[in-house]
């Protein structure tokens, strides 16, 4: 049986990978499961310098998810190629850096520090909702999406995976941006805005006002993007959105994704992640499936 | 400090010991690695509630695996588990959080300081305590006369009490309750409400009074990866090196000078 | 104690609506709750002719809520007027039309029509997914919300209310768009364009492939959409999508609607609207509120 | 027709009579109006699984006020129902649909047909006939020698039965077994998979036989709200005056010959 998917001629074992901003610098979860067995650790966005975030309350639940308006939150390129990358080089993985900025530089700063590293690949957050500057501006329209795409490309060593926003009239007009870009590959869907009022006290439930809802409530709406891209660009896809078990991401995979991640369900399960390695090759000896591919946008 | 886990424990017994107080013993492997301070976190079987509920262990009986929690009536998910009986099962995670670090009381006067539903921890701490042979000076603020765990901390420790009514002890809170009873200590555990918490580190600075006080955030994951739980910290955390400390991870208890809350 | 709310100068009894399409003509919930009892029911979309809607599969349940893809079945306007709104008129409550349509000239149509009766308002359905013409398009780009709306303002007897699509990448552009072209109130949000695959059976859950998302798990993107509009937009807001208590439906209140409608939570407890009423009343007892007008927008 | 209402219903006694298949006793009230071939909707708890689950009425005792409900484990919602013991509680929406027009059955001679999870229904037809004094030739379909509700089928009719193993009677379909033992009726009331239903319509016609069917589809709100329910029909329906028919309301049963499957 061959789970073995590649993206950008990078080999995955297979084809899960954790979502970025859940999983910590993957360090956090390898108490629960073996990092070993996972097809990529998606790190958490890193930016140019030291960021500090948003006030708490940060996170909150809200049915069959939760928002969470962190507010990217990360030391910075340097602590995080120091310490982090050699921490998950111990492991037999794939390294997918996720990386978050205000500006066009400081995106390309992070791109060009990472080009030294022995990382797989990069995935740009054009997408967070909880920042005021930057990410999500970029990732709303499809010229500007199409602009630092191609501006982060001459400076990429490795493969670059643009990361979309659901929050859009047409996701596939930013899919066809970012490939015609050059971009290697896109991964979606990241969180869609919402809000929370506590009507008891009388204010939001999060500090920010707005944030990004994740879990098992949006997979609908994800599952629903990743068709509509997959019939719209060539580039591999990365799926993401509400997975919580095997039946989900294979969901994924037929809708046309060649990888899924991992994100919310990691707090509510964290041996979620390899449970849904387990479980894909359990539904392919079931169903006699030799190769993991044959999943890839098996629904039309 | 042992593995992190996500286990499923069994109540043992569940009763309610004030109005939306409940006490809860959960038999778990956890117990083997519980301590004082640190805290588990319970998922609700209601589908539409997923984040894990955290919640401080208040005592632990490793000989029997068992944990014990007292938590009140805040909202969906205590709703569902005050209505576990015995033998029903839940899952949980932990044990999480760093714990008081009681080893710093060795040979000095202790203040165990609890408001309102913050008064759970402290059990375990001060049977901590009063195994090394100190006996702390217990000060619990409650809201009125419906007092929970006093008997329990009073096996370990003189108990002062404060109630906002007056209704028992010193009317007022657990500082009114310290001077009305001109207590002193060298060193200090809290836990409660911020207002109580922004108190203690007032007075502990001013008083020249070491200070270890819980905090509490709302949490998605409990094991320091959402980075959703921070609170300010004096220096720069070791994490993210932005002075936002994790209180899942680097906490709940942080020596009061070292966060601005 | 005043429940009493008023939008485009018509009164409504308390907030609290069904919304279109959820609730039939109004008349198979009567068998449950005393439509007396509601501020309004809004009706199934109509469109001047019959349509047959969708193939089946038309729903599915999806986590914390479901996808419908009905494809707005209804008998038309004439029928309408013969049959349903005389039933409707037994009962002392206030009558809003759902109006859909497929060209600019179906909607006038309708909306004409409709002058001539004792209805009290119109809600225009510019937002469904689920039709391939019409609908959604006049609902996803600004300019033509603007032409739909300034074009039935010249045709319309009663106050017009344009129903939004949350499927927009701003949603205060289009409420923008509407005020200006005339709209006497805005309604938000209609469904989320989602879907499901049965990874089993290898096929989409509906025989449309996508359908509309409702229920509980969207209601921080609708209650998020809300608040954006209401500090967008001077003309009242009614607001939906996920409401099932009493809570919810002020939270929507306190974002900034004037009145709610109730959608899917009809399914799942079809005494939804007038336990909603109650709840509503036990509140402002609770917290002492003379007047409903209140909570309206009442965290900023 | 009563009144439609949602109502907690007691679990008054379930067993597995065949492998996933559940066989489930309710009291209620509903079952006051219940009727042969109509149908309840039970809400699993679980509060990701909202819809109301369709179910069949299979026996009716009006005394007791009770319901039988015999149902096969399909996914989450089935699932779920059939970890439920006695004295455990379900909310239940009905009693909907129209049900079989047994009063078209007086002094004929009337086929009962059903195919696996279409059996169901069948009995309560099957005993309301009786009651009229006629005993109907109850043909029934199943994959393999698994059978369910056979011995209840029998007190009402003669029980002819095909399975698609051929392990027990006719091996192929109804059909086959309805020439196999050269049986004709009048009337026939059909309940059962798409293709079973369709070669019944086809049979009916050609033989100039008058056929109930009872159809099945996705539904949201079971009263008639949504229009998620439809089945394509000869005439303009009622409602929408467009050839599509509500299964949960102007249905579930409907006249062979005026539905297009
Ligand atoms: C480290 C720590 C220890 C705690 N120890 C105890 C204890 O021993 N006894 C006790 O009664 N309570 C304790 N709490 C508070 C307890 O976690 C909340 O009351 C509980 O999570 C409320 O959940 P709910 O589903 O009932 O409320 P809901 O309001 O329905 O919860 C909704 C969401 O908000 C979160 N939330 C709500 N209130 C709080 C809060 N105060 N702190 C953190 N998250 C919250 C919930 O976890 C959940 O994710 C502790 C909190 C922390 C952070
Ligand atoms: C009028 C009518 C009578 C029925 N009578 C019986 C009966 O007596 N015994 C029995 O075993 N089954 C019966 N069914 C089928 C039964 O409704 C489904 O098997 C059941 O809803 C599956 O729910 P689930 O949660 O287990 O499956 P899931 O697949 O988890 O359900 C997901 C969603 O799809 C719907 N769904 C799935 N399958 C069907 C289906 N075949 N028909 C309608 N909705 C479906 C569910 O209601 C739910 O909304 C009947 C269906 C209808 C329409
Ligand atoms: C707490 C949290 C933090 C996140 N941080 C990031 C981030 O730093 N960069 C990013 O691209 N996406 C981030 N995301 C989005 C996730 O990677 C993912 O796209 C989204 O949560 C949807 O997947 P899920 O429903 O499985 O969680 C974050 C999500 C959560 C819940
Ligand atoms: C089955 C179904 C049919 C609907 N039909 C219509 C319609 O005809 N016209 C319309 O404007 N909205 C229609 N809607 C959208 C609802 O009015 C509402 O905007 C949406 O469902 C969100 O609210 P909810 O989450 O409370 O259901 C329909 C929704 C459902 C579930
Ligand atoms: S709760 Fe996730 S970092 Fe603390
Ligand atoms: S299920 Fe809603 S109309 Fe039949």
């Amino acid at each position: 049986m061959n789970t073995k998917v590649s993206i950008a001629g990078v080999e995955f074992k297979n084809p899960v990978m954790t979502a970025s901003g859940t999983f910590g610098s993957g360090m956090e979860y390898s108490e629960f499961v073996d990092l070993n067995r996972l097809g990529a650790v998606v790190t958490k966005g890193v930016a140019n310098v030291p960021w500090q975030g948003n006030p708490t309350p940060r996170v909150t639940e809200v049915y069959g998810g939760m928002l969470n308006a962190i507010g990217l939150q990360n030391p910075g390129i340097d602590v995080f190629i120091k310490r982090d990358i050699p921490l998950l080089k111990q492991y037999d993985t794939r390294i997918i850096v996720n990386v978050c900025g205000k500006t066009v530089e400081d995106y390309v700063e992070v791109v060009e520090r990472l080009g030294d590293t022995d990382i797989d690949m990069m995935e740009i957050n054009v997408s967070c909702p909880n920042v005021k500057e930057g990410a999500i501006a970029f990732g709303q329209k499809a010229d500007c999406l199409y602009d630092i795409t191609a501006e982060l490309k001459k400076h990429a060593k490795q493969p670059i995976m643009m990361k979309l926003s659901p929050n859009v009239t047409d996701i596939t007009e930013m899919a066809k941006a970012a490939e015609a870009a050059g971009a290697d590959a896109i991964s979606l869907i990241n969180t869609l805005t919402g809000m929370k009022i506590d009507i008891h006290r009388r204010c939001f439930a999060l500090a920010n006002k707005t944030g990004g809802m994740s879990g098992p409530a949006i997979k609908p709406i994800a599952v629903r993007m990743v068709y509509q891209c997959a019939n719209a660009v060539k580039i591999p896809i990365v799926g993401m959105g509400g997975i919580a078990t095997a039946e989900d991401a294979i969901e994924f995979l037929m809708a046309g994704a060649t990888a899924v991640s991992v994100g919310a369900m990691n707090f509510i399960n964290p041996y979620a992640t390899t449970e849904i390695v387990d479980g894909i090759e359990a539904y392919m000896k079931q169903y006699g499936i030799e190769d993991v591919k044959e999943l890839v946008g098996a629904v039309k | 400090m042992a593995q992190k886990q996500k286990v499923t424990a069994v109540v043992c017994s569940q009763k309610e010991i004030a109005p939306d107080i409940y006490d809860m013993w959960l038999e778990t492997e956890l117990a083997e690695s519980a301590r004082a301070g640190a805290f588990i976190a319970l998922y609700p079987k209601d589908k539409s509630t997923l984040l894990p509920r955290p919640i401080s262990i208040c005592e632990i009986d490793r000989e029997k695996h068992r944990l014990r929690i007292v938590y009140r009536i805040a909202g969906k998910g205590t709703k569902e588990f005050s209505a576990y009986k015995k033998g029903d099962t839940v899952e949980i995670l932990g044990v999480l959080g760093n714990g008081f670090p009681t080893e710093k009381a060795e040979g000095r006067k202790v203040f165990l300081m609890g408001g309102g539903i913050g008064v759970p921890p402290l059990l375990e701490t001060a049977r901590v305590l009063d195994g090394m042979g100190i006996q702390a000076d217990i000060i619990v603020g409650y809201r009125d006369s419906k007092l929970f765990l006093k008997e329990d901390l009073e096996q370990y420790g003189k108990v002062f009490i404060a109630t906002e009514d007056g209704s028992v002890g010193t009317k007022g809170n657990v500082m009114d309750a310290i001077s009305e009873n001109d207590l002193k200590a060298d060193i200090i555990f809290a836990c409660g409400p911020m207002p109580m918490l922004r108190a203690i580190k007032k007075y502990a600075e001013e008083s020249g009074t070491e200070a270890f006080i819980s905090l509490e955030e709302h949490m998605a994951c409990g094991v320091g990866a959402c980075l959703g739980c921070v609170c300010k910290t004096k220096q720069v955390d070791h994490h993210s090196h932005v002075h936002n400390a994790r209180i899942c991870t680097d906490g709940p208890v942080f020596d009061a000078r070292e966060v601005d809350i």
